[in-house]
């Protein structure tokens, strides 16, 4: 009997769903080897069928999404009562991906939004309301959490899968791993890991030249007449986040011209990923008179979102201000 | 063709005429526009201070207030008058340096339904701008009359070269901008040494004996020195060594007949224009016989005590200037 | 610990000097005079001044009121700013004065009224036309004070007034009441912080 | 993600809370603090935790010691002082008893707490939160060796003026070494161009001109004038020094420094540097008669061959073809241990007080062209008299503080001046026998025999007025002013303004740092005030040491001082090297960073960081590297790191993060 | 409004070894009394300064932080103060952007002969702080506390 393989999407776009079958043929290799026990993307299945499965009987599972609700956070620890190995996987489970931005204004704005903006056509203005009465009997919707949480904010987790979304490449590369270790031909890596990554930084995988950096502006690409396809980008003045962020990606973004935006998240070891950013690049800017640094950094208009674009709900602060009201709630 | 904010202030308007006359001359020939403020009001001299100063701040900065809305493409206001140029310039750099006067005056000004915000605005005299924005070079294309032979006691008075809060002049003493200016002209310019000593400012008013002796001593130094004439930037050093030069000498029994007119008359005159359009005439102390003498003897290169070497001890060289124009350092 | 305690900042509270300080535009820095006499060594009136500029200061921090604001000093100071320049010690000078006379004048302590009364008329003269106003000036104040002056000086205001060089009506600004409403709104403000 | 995981095995710590008498007592619960970090700090590893009278005493070393052997101790935190003071006596305790002194850490709850607070409780709370965060660092400190260092026995002193020669003689006396480098043509500085000095009015020359000798013929003296080091590399006992030898045009080894081509030379040219401009110089010339080394130079600006292409007078009448007019400059380099800047002061440049006029009124002179011309090898063989060269004046004014104390200048004091200007009232009295006047603000007399001078003065009967100097004219006011100078300043003593005729001014110029001294403190790696003097490493207790090991600072580049003052600081500098040369080795705290290599990516963020370049970047392997050697600890790199991949020991991440923790632990539980 | 000025704000400083670490110790010799509110990081450099050690105070429940380090130009290590500098310029602006007092970072510069100063400098934090209230970042948002609309409106409330 083949062991259980299941994937959920909680707080997410799907992409992640995407790249799993962006593996092509070794897909088939997931059927080959795996009873595939719970995937709502690829096949209809019931919560109550996993919540009747026998603990830890799933023997992979790979969580993408974060938690924004109620039933991300149930069924994110129902899954991992139920599985042996429980992956976090892409950006938005390991540290909230885009998603996570939501964290940097209140729940309430962010329904606001939703329901009741110019963009939205609502009006009666109907809210989402968490429980609803219905001839049928009452209806309950998932209700918002505060904020956006990562999964390891809410269950255990045995290993990390960051990017945004994880590389087909990578994925690949996991699976054939977990197969070998179904086949007993292969360890497992110690609990805790972060895999289907290098071990160092994009500007490993980049191939642009590069020389000591003095940057005396900052800018947009598209702001750049013609930027130097040989050059690192951070020298031409692109706040291009490679230098802080994971390899496993073969540097994609630069190689093609663009900046990283980090989707791939830390280097090992690191705290904060935001805090490596602003520390790493205010070191490098070329002036030290205070109006002269105020000037160049005006090129970056908005710090939260170039250093925490994905992970801000992973990192020490977590969410704005306004996103946890200054309150203390009991 | 560069456009600047005027700010008139009220001798312009009534004792000063020549100069606005003669200012407007010499403008127009280097392609300098000027906008008048409309409604600007009187800077209140260096006398409402002293009677109330948060009234005095708000007096000075409705004009600012005023330029700041019109300004369009341009935020150097340009004024003639050097205590208007100080007041304005002084308003602004006040009100950064203490904020708390800031807040006052823009309270006071909410009043009239105005704002300034402090630096907002470059104050800057005519003489710097004619020198560091337009040039020597421009200055002397246009000469077509120099005024070869006639020396010139350039008179700065106080209020200009100090206490320049911008730091835009060569030196609080002895700067050199209206030196090199008059030289472009073709003028043979004494090295005055009371250039930027009082004239006496208000004390005609007050106490006169004080301002008699202070302008006694210009009128000695620069009949030393052999002046035909006197060059000034500011209306009130002109109206004292003009109108007072009367009762100066009754007082010390002098014979003193040293005409005072504005520097922007003289650049006029080189430029070309007649005498009667740049408002010559209009002087206590008639400036003919000093005219006259325009042309009549080749252009001198300028004897100073610098330059008066004698065999002896060698003389330090004197500092560079400081002063740059279109990048090159001007030596003098 | 004293150098702890933040600045007091209700003027009542505070002492001459202080005093001053608050009221002087700009940062006064009086209390870093180190008595050179740079000022009056500098100042071209010093001589009909009864006390130099120094020695103005010494009393202010010595808190000798009446004398220092009796004192002809600051309204003999013709403003050339001489002092400023030279100061080693970067005090505003020129403002102090104006600020001393201020106080004279509202506390009327300063008896010799010339000077004041001519800045009085001054003042006056703008704040109804907005423009200074010559001729007015002239006349009233040396009516009141030179009345002897007047004949030497005919002929010079003659020559003024026949050059054009002084207009016998005053102009007036066109907004007024604006500037009016800005003083009168100046002096509350003014009021409070004195 | 992943997070740091609080993967040390259980540490045993003992935690020491010192009364320090009643110093911390008085304000501080002790016995609360060291009960609490017993009870609640149990589970972090904490053993035992006292509290004792006086820690640092040998009894509460031992105490420790004790704790040590037979708690089997791990962890040691001491709160007491500041560890700036005990940090090394408990780290030696804990080696003593056989623990790493590295694994020791010291939290102040003295000068940051008892000291410095009123509220027992709120004083009691904070020690007990730096004491937590102190117990959560100490876990994640590391056993370190400090690293030790051989000291090269050479040392470069760089200027030749008083201090440095001193500092020369002193450290060649002691059979080291020294490498003397002069940017000058010659030896002696400053001190060179007097005439006499305060306040005993010895003559200048015969008292410097023997040590001058002294040190250009010392066999362990390298004497390197007409040079100037342009690069050191290296650390402590071993830097690398790049000196360039200016090009004399003169082969040293064959010139006997018989003058004749000097006397040749048809170039006149105003002396600039030695006569302070007052007299003239050839085109080839040595400096002053006395001149050490002997050699000329050739001023090749000035030099007509150079011009023109003809002349070469001088190489026509040397008598031993010492003249080469193609020699180039060449690049010296050695090794040395240890470094000391004795590069001195430049003189304040008086024309910019333009209301005093030097340089538009002839008859202003400068403090340094009045020791010229006083001097009797000077322009005028000694004569005072005006600038025509023959005049000598009736009346002199001598003023003090020109650019000095002043905030359009030079803020501070430059200490000499009022005994220069003493100096200069007494002897215009003795040899003009002129009326003097001496203008000051203070008049600053400190220091042994000043004032006694002061006093002499006075009764010579100069003529003293206190007040700064407005002004200096020549616009004469009154007849008895005519075609004098006169001096405009008030009288503060009368509170009036005066005006003093006279036919000669003095300025009595302030000193100034070396124009290019911040440049110069950046080839050394030493900093400078906002001034431009250079910092020594304690004001009072270590003045004349730098915050960079290994380099020396002497003499008034440290700040204005007078000769005795000078000297003594360039026999203190070498009295600390010749100490360094002979432990022949020292230990450098271990506090430096290091990059993961697996974890570098090479993006070279850091490369441009370190101000002693100790990261190079390996083209090849384009990994960046630290050099311990050079590495000082600051850490800036292991901040700046965007992949996190440079440690720091003694002060990492987790180290500080821990403590944070700890700082911020909440109390109430 | 009465319930801030009672508040007693807790602020974490780093101090540069060199200068401010001494002028703190300067300040308890010369026995200059400033709050308690402080608790002092030694570092060896201001240039040693993470934006992570700042976040992570934060995070801890620290209500502000203050950076010291030499005054520019005087840096022990030459010219690392400026780096610090950079770093503090924009880390504020990120802070600011997370809806953080610019008042709750605080940069600056105290040699290590000036006890007095920093002592200023502690007091007068202290009082900012005391007026901003406390930012309870280490309380909040830490366990899951649900949304509905009547939280919603409870906040429209507040509000």
């Amino acid at each position: 009997m083949k062991p259980k393989f299941a994937m959920y999407w909680a707080s997410s776009c799907g992409g992640c769903e995407i790249a799993v079958l962006n593996t092509n043929e070794k897909i088939l290799d997931v059927d080959a080897n795996f009873d595939v026990a719970f995937w709502p993307v690829a096949m209809d299945a019931k919560y109550k069928d996993v919540e009747a499965m026998e603990d830890g009987s799933i023997l992979l599972t790979l969580f993408n999404g974060g938690i924004r609700n109620d039933e991300n956070e149930e069924i994110a620890k129902l899954l991992r009562k139920k599985s042996a190995i429980l992956v976090a996987f892409g950006s938005c489970a390991t540290e909230g991906c885009i998603p996570g931005l939501a964290n940097l204004s209140p729940a309430r704005e962010v329904v606001e939004t939703a329901y009741h903006t110019v963009s939205t056509e609502n009006p009666d203005n109907i809210y989402p309301q968490a429980n609803y009465e219905m001839p049928e009997g009452v209806i309950h919707i998932p209700t918002m959490t505060s904020r956006v949480k990562t999964l390891e904010e809410v269950v255990d987790v045995d290993y990390y899968m960051p990017g945004c979304p994880p590389e087909s490449h990578q994925i690949a590369a996991v699976l054939d791993l977990v197969i070998a270790v179904v086949k007993g031909e292969a360890e497992l890596p110690p609990k805790g890991a972060v895999i289907g990554v290098g071990d160092s930084t994009v500007c490993d995988e980049c191939d642009r030249k590069r020389d000591v950096k003095k940057v005396s502006e900052f800018t947009r690409a598209h702001l750049v007449g013609a930027l130097d396809p040989e050059l690192c980008l951070l020298e031409q003045g692109i706040p291009c986040n490679g230098p802080a962020t994971r390899s496993g990606c073969n540097a994609r973004c630069p190689e093609a011209g663009a900046q990283c935006i980090g989707c791939y998240g830390p280097a090992p070891g690191v705290v904060d990923y935001g805090a490596r950013l602003i520390s790493s690049f205010a070191s490098v800017i070329d002036s030290n008179d205070p109006d002269e640094i105020e000037r160049i950094l005006d090129g970056i208009p908005d710090p939260a979102g170039q250093f925490y674009r994905f992970s801000l709900a992973g990192s020490l602060l977590k969410s704005s201000k306004s996103a946890r009201n200054g309150k203390v709630l009991a | 063709m560069s456009e600047y904010i005027f700010y008139p202030g009220c001798s312009l308007e009534s004792s000063a005429k020549s100069y606005h006359d003669s200012l407007n001359i010499v403008c127009e020939k280097v392609g300098i526009t000027l906008n008048e403020i409309d409604d600007w009001n009187c800077c209140g001299a260096t006398e409402y201070f002293g009677i109330n100063l948060t009234p005095a701040y708000a007096l000075i900065t409705r004009n600012l207030a005023l330029a700041a809305e019109k300004a369009n493409g341009t935020n150097t206001v340009v004024a003639p008058c050097s205590a208007c140029y100080l007041n304005l310039a002084k308003a602004d750099y006040y009100m950064r340096e203490q904020p708390k006067l800031g807040t006052q005056v823009n309270l006071a000004l909410e009043a009239g339904g105005l704002s300034y915000k402090p630096g907002s605005l470059e104050i800057r005299h005519l003489l710097d701008v004619l020198i560091y924005d337009i040039g020597l070079d421009t200055i002397k294309s246009n000469v077509v009359r120099p005024l070869t032979g006639l020396r010139v006691a350039p008179y700065l008075g106080c209020m200009v070269p100090r206490p320049d809060y911008e730091k835009r002049w060569s030196d609080h003493e002895h700067p050199v901008e209206l030196d090199l200016l008059l030289e472009a002209l073709g003028a043979e310019v004494i090295d005055f040494p009371l250039k930027t000593h009082c004239c006496g400012g208000h004390m005609p008013h007050i106490g006169p004996e004080t301002a008699y002796e202070m302008l006694h001593r210009l009128l000695t130094s620069a009949d030393e020195h052999k002046a035909d004439i006197m060059a000034t930037v500011c209306p009130m050093c002109q109206m004292n060594v003009d109108a007072y030069q009367g009762e100066t000498n009754q007082y010390f029994g002098t014979n003193h007949k040293m005409p005072i007119v504005f520097f922007t008359q003289l650049i006029g005159l080189a430029f070309g224009a007649t005498p009667k359009e740049l408002g010559f005439g209009s002087e206590l102390v008639s400036a003919k016989k000093a005219l006259a003498k325009i042309g009549t003897a080749p252009p001198k290169t300028k004897k100073t005590r610098k330059s008066k070497k004698k065999a002896g001890l060698p003389m330090p060289q004197p500092l560079p200037t400081g002063i740059r124009i279109n990048e090159e350092e001007v030596i003098r | 610990m004293s150098q702890l305690t933040p600045p007091v900042h209700e003027i009542e509270d505070l002492t001459l000097l202080e005093e001053v300080a608050a009221r002087t535009a700009g940062v006064s820095r009086l209390e870093m005079c180190i008595q050179c006499g740079t000022c009056g060594g500098s100042c071209p009136s010093a001589d009909d001044m009864d006390h130099t500029p120094r020695q103005l200061f010494a009393m202010l921090r010595a808190g000798m009121r009446e004398e220092s604001l009796k004192s002809n000093t600051p309204w003999i100071c013709v403003s050339c700013y001489h002092c400023v320049v030279r100061c080693p010690q970067n005090v505003h000078i020129t403002d102090v004065m104006y600020t001393i006379k201020g106080m004279a004048v509202s506390s009327s302590m300063y008896e010799s009224g010339t000077a004041s009364e001519f800045s009085q008329t001054f003042v006056d003269m703008i704040e109804n036309y907005g423009r200074s106003f010559e001729f007015g000036l002239a006349t009233r104040h040396y009516l009141k004070h030179f009345p002897l002056r007047l004949p030497g000086m005919a002929s010079m205001g003659i020559g003024l007034l026949t050059k054009q060089r002084m207009a016998i009506k005053p102009t007036r600004i066109k907004n007024m009441k604006q500037l009016t409403d800005i003083l009168d709104r100046a002096k509350e403000l003014g009021a409070t912080h004195e | 993600m992943t997070t740091k995981s609080n993967s040390h095995p259980q540490e045993r710590i003992g935690v020491y809370v010192c009364h320090c008498g009643t110093n911390i007592s008085a304000m501080v619960d002790v016995e609360d603090v060291a009960q609490w970090a017993a009870d609640k700090l149990e589970h972090k590893g904490v053993v035992i935790a006292r509290d004792y009278k006086f820690m640092c005493s040998s009894l509460g070393q031992e105490l420790v010691e004790k704790d040590i052997h037979e708690l089997k101790l791990t962890r040691v935190v001491v709160a007491a002082c500041s560890p700036h003071l005990h940090e090394k006596t408990f780290r030696t305790a804990c080696e003593r008893a056989g623990l790493n002194p590295y694994l020791c850490e010291l939290v102040s709850i003295r000068e940051q707490v008892s000291w410095v607070h009123t509220d027992k409780v709120a004083a009691t709370a904070k020690s007990k939160a730096v004491l937590s965060g102190g117990i959560e660092r100490v876990l994640w400190h590391e056993p370190l060796d400090p690293m030790t260092v051989p000291i090269h026995p050479a040392t470069l002193v760089v200027g030749g003026g008083i201090a440095g020669i001193q500092a020369a003689l002193e450290i060649a006396d002691a059979g080291h070494p020294v490498y003397l480098v002069e940017r000058d043509a010659s030896i002696g500085g400053h001190m060179a161009q007097f005439d006499k000095t305060f306040p005993t009015l010895d003559c200048a020359a015969c008292i410097l001109t023997p040590r001058m000798v002294e040190a250009g013929m010392h066999p362990n003296i390298t004497l390197m004038t007409w040079a100037e080091v342009e690069n050191v590399d290296g650390y402590v006992g071993n830097f690398d020094v790049t000196v360039r030898q200016k090009a004399r045009k003169v082969i040293t080894d064959l010139c006997t420094g018989c003058g004749i081509c000097e006397e040749k030379c048809p170039k006149k040219v105003i002396d600039d540097v030695y006569e302070a401009g007052l007299g003239y110089r050839k085109a080839v010339y040595t400096p002053f008669p006395q001149a050490v080394p002997n050699f000329p130079v050739m001023d090749v600006e000035n030099c007509i061959y150079f011009d023109t292409g003809k002349c070469k007078a001088c190489e026509k009448f040397c008598p031993t073809e010492a003249i080469d007019f193609t020699q180039e400059d060449e690049i010296v380099e050695f090794p040395v241990g240890n470094i000391i800047l004795a590069t001195g002061y430049d003189l304040f440049d008086a024309r910019r007080v333009s209301n005093y006029g030097y340089g538009h009124l002839e008859n202003v002179f400068t403090s340094m062209e009045f020791e010229r011309m006083n001097n009797a090898s000077g322009p005028t063989d000694g004569e005072i008299v005006l600038r025509d060269g023959k005049t000598v004046p009736d009346s002199v004014g001598i003023i003090h503080c020109v650019g000095s104390r002043d905030m359009n200048y030079n803020n501070y004091c430059s200490t000499i001046c009022c005994m220069q200007g003493l100096k200069f009232a007494h002897l215009v009295q003795e040899r003009t026998g002129a009326t003097v006047y001496n203008f000051y603000i203070d008049m600053r007399t400190a220091y042994k025999g000043y004032d006694e001078f002061y006093q002499k003065v006075l009764e010579e009967g100069t003529r003293f007025i206190r007040g700064k100097v407005a002004e200096v004219t020549d616009v004469a006011r009154l007849p008895n002013e005519e075609g004098k100078l006169i001096i405009q300043a008030e009288d503060t003593l009368i509170g009036k303004q005066r005006r003093i005729p006279v036919d000669m001014v003095i300025l009595s110029s302030g000193l100034e740092p070396r124009h290019d001294a911040k440049e110069v403190a950046k080839t050394f790696g030493i900093s400078c005030s906002a001034d431009g003097w250079y910092i020594e490493k304690h004001p009072k207790l270590d003045p004349v040491a730098t915050m960079t090991e290994g380099v020396y600072i002497a003499g008034c580049v440290q700040g204005p001082k007078d000769i005795p003052s000078s000297v003594a600081q360039g026999a203190a500098a070498a009295a600390r090297v010749i100490g360094k040369i002979q432990q022949k080795e020292m230990a450098l705290e271990p506090v430096r960073a290091s990059v993961l290599e697996d974890q570098c990516s090479g993006c070279r963020i850091c490369n441009d960081l370190c101000p002693f370049n100790a990261i190079l970047f390996h083209e090849d392997t384009m990994l960046s590297e630290i050099n311990p050697a050079l590495c000082q600890g600051c850490g800036t790199c292991v901040a700046a790191c965007p992949a996190g991949a440079i440690t720091g020991t003694g002060f990492s991440n987790e180290q500080v993060l821990a403590q944070i923790e700890g700082l911020l632990m909440d109390m109430s539980v | 409004m009465t319930e801030k000025n009672d508040f007693e704000p807790t602020i974490v400083g780093f101090t540069c070894n060199w200068c401010s670490y001494r002028a703190a110790d300067l300040a308890g010799i010369a026995r200059i009394k400033y709050p308690p509110n402080v608790r002092l990081v030694r570092l060896m450099c201001s240039g040693r300064l993470d934006p992570t050690f700042v976040m992570k105070a934060f995070a801890e429940g620290a209500d502000a932080v203050m950076i010291t380090g030499c005054h520019p130009g005087e840096c022990h290590y030459l010219e690392q103060n400026y780096k610090a500098l950079r770093r503090y310029l924009l880390l504020r602006r990120t802070l600011v952007a997370m809806g953080i007092e610019a008042e709750r970072l605080h940069l600056a510069w105290a040699s290590a002969a000036e006890g007095i100063q920093l002592a200023r400098e502690i007091t007068e934090m202290v009082e900012r702080v005391r007026t901003l209230g406390p930012l309870n970042w280490h309380l909040n948002g830490s366990q899951p506390e649900v949304v509905s609309e009547a939280a919603i409106e409870l906040e429209e409330v507040a509000a």
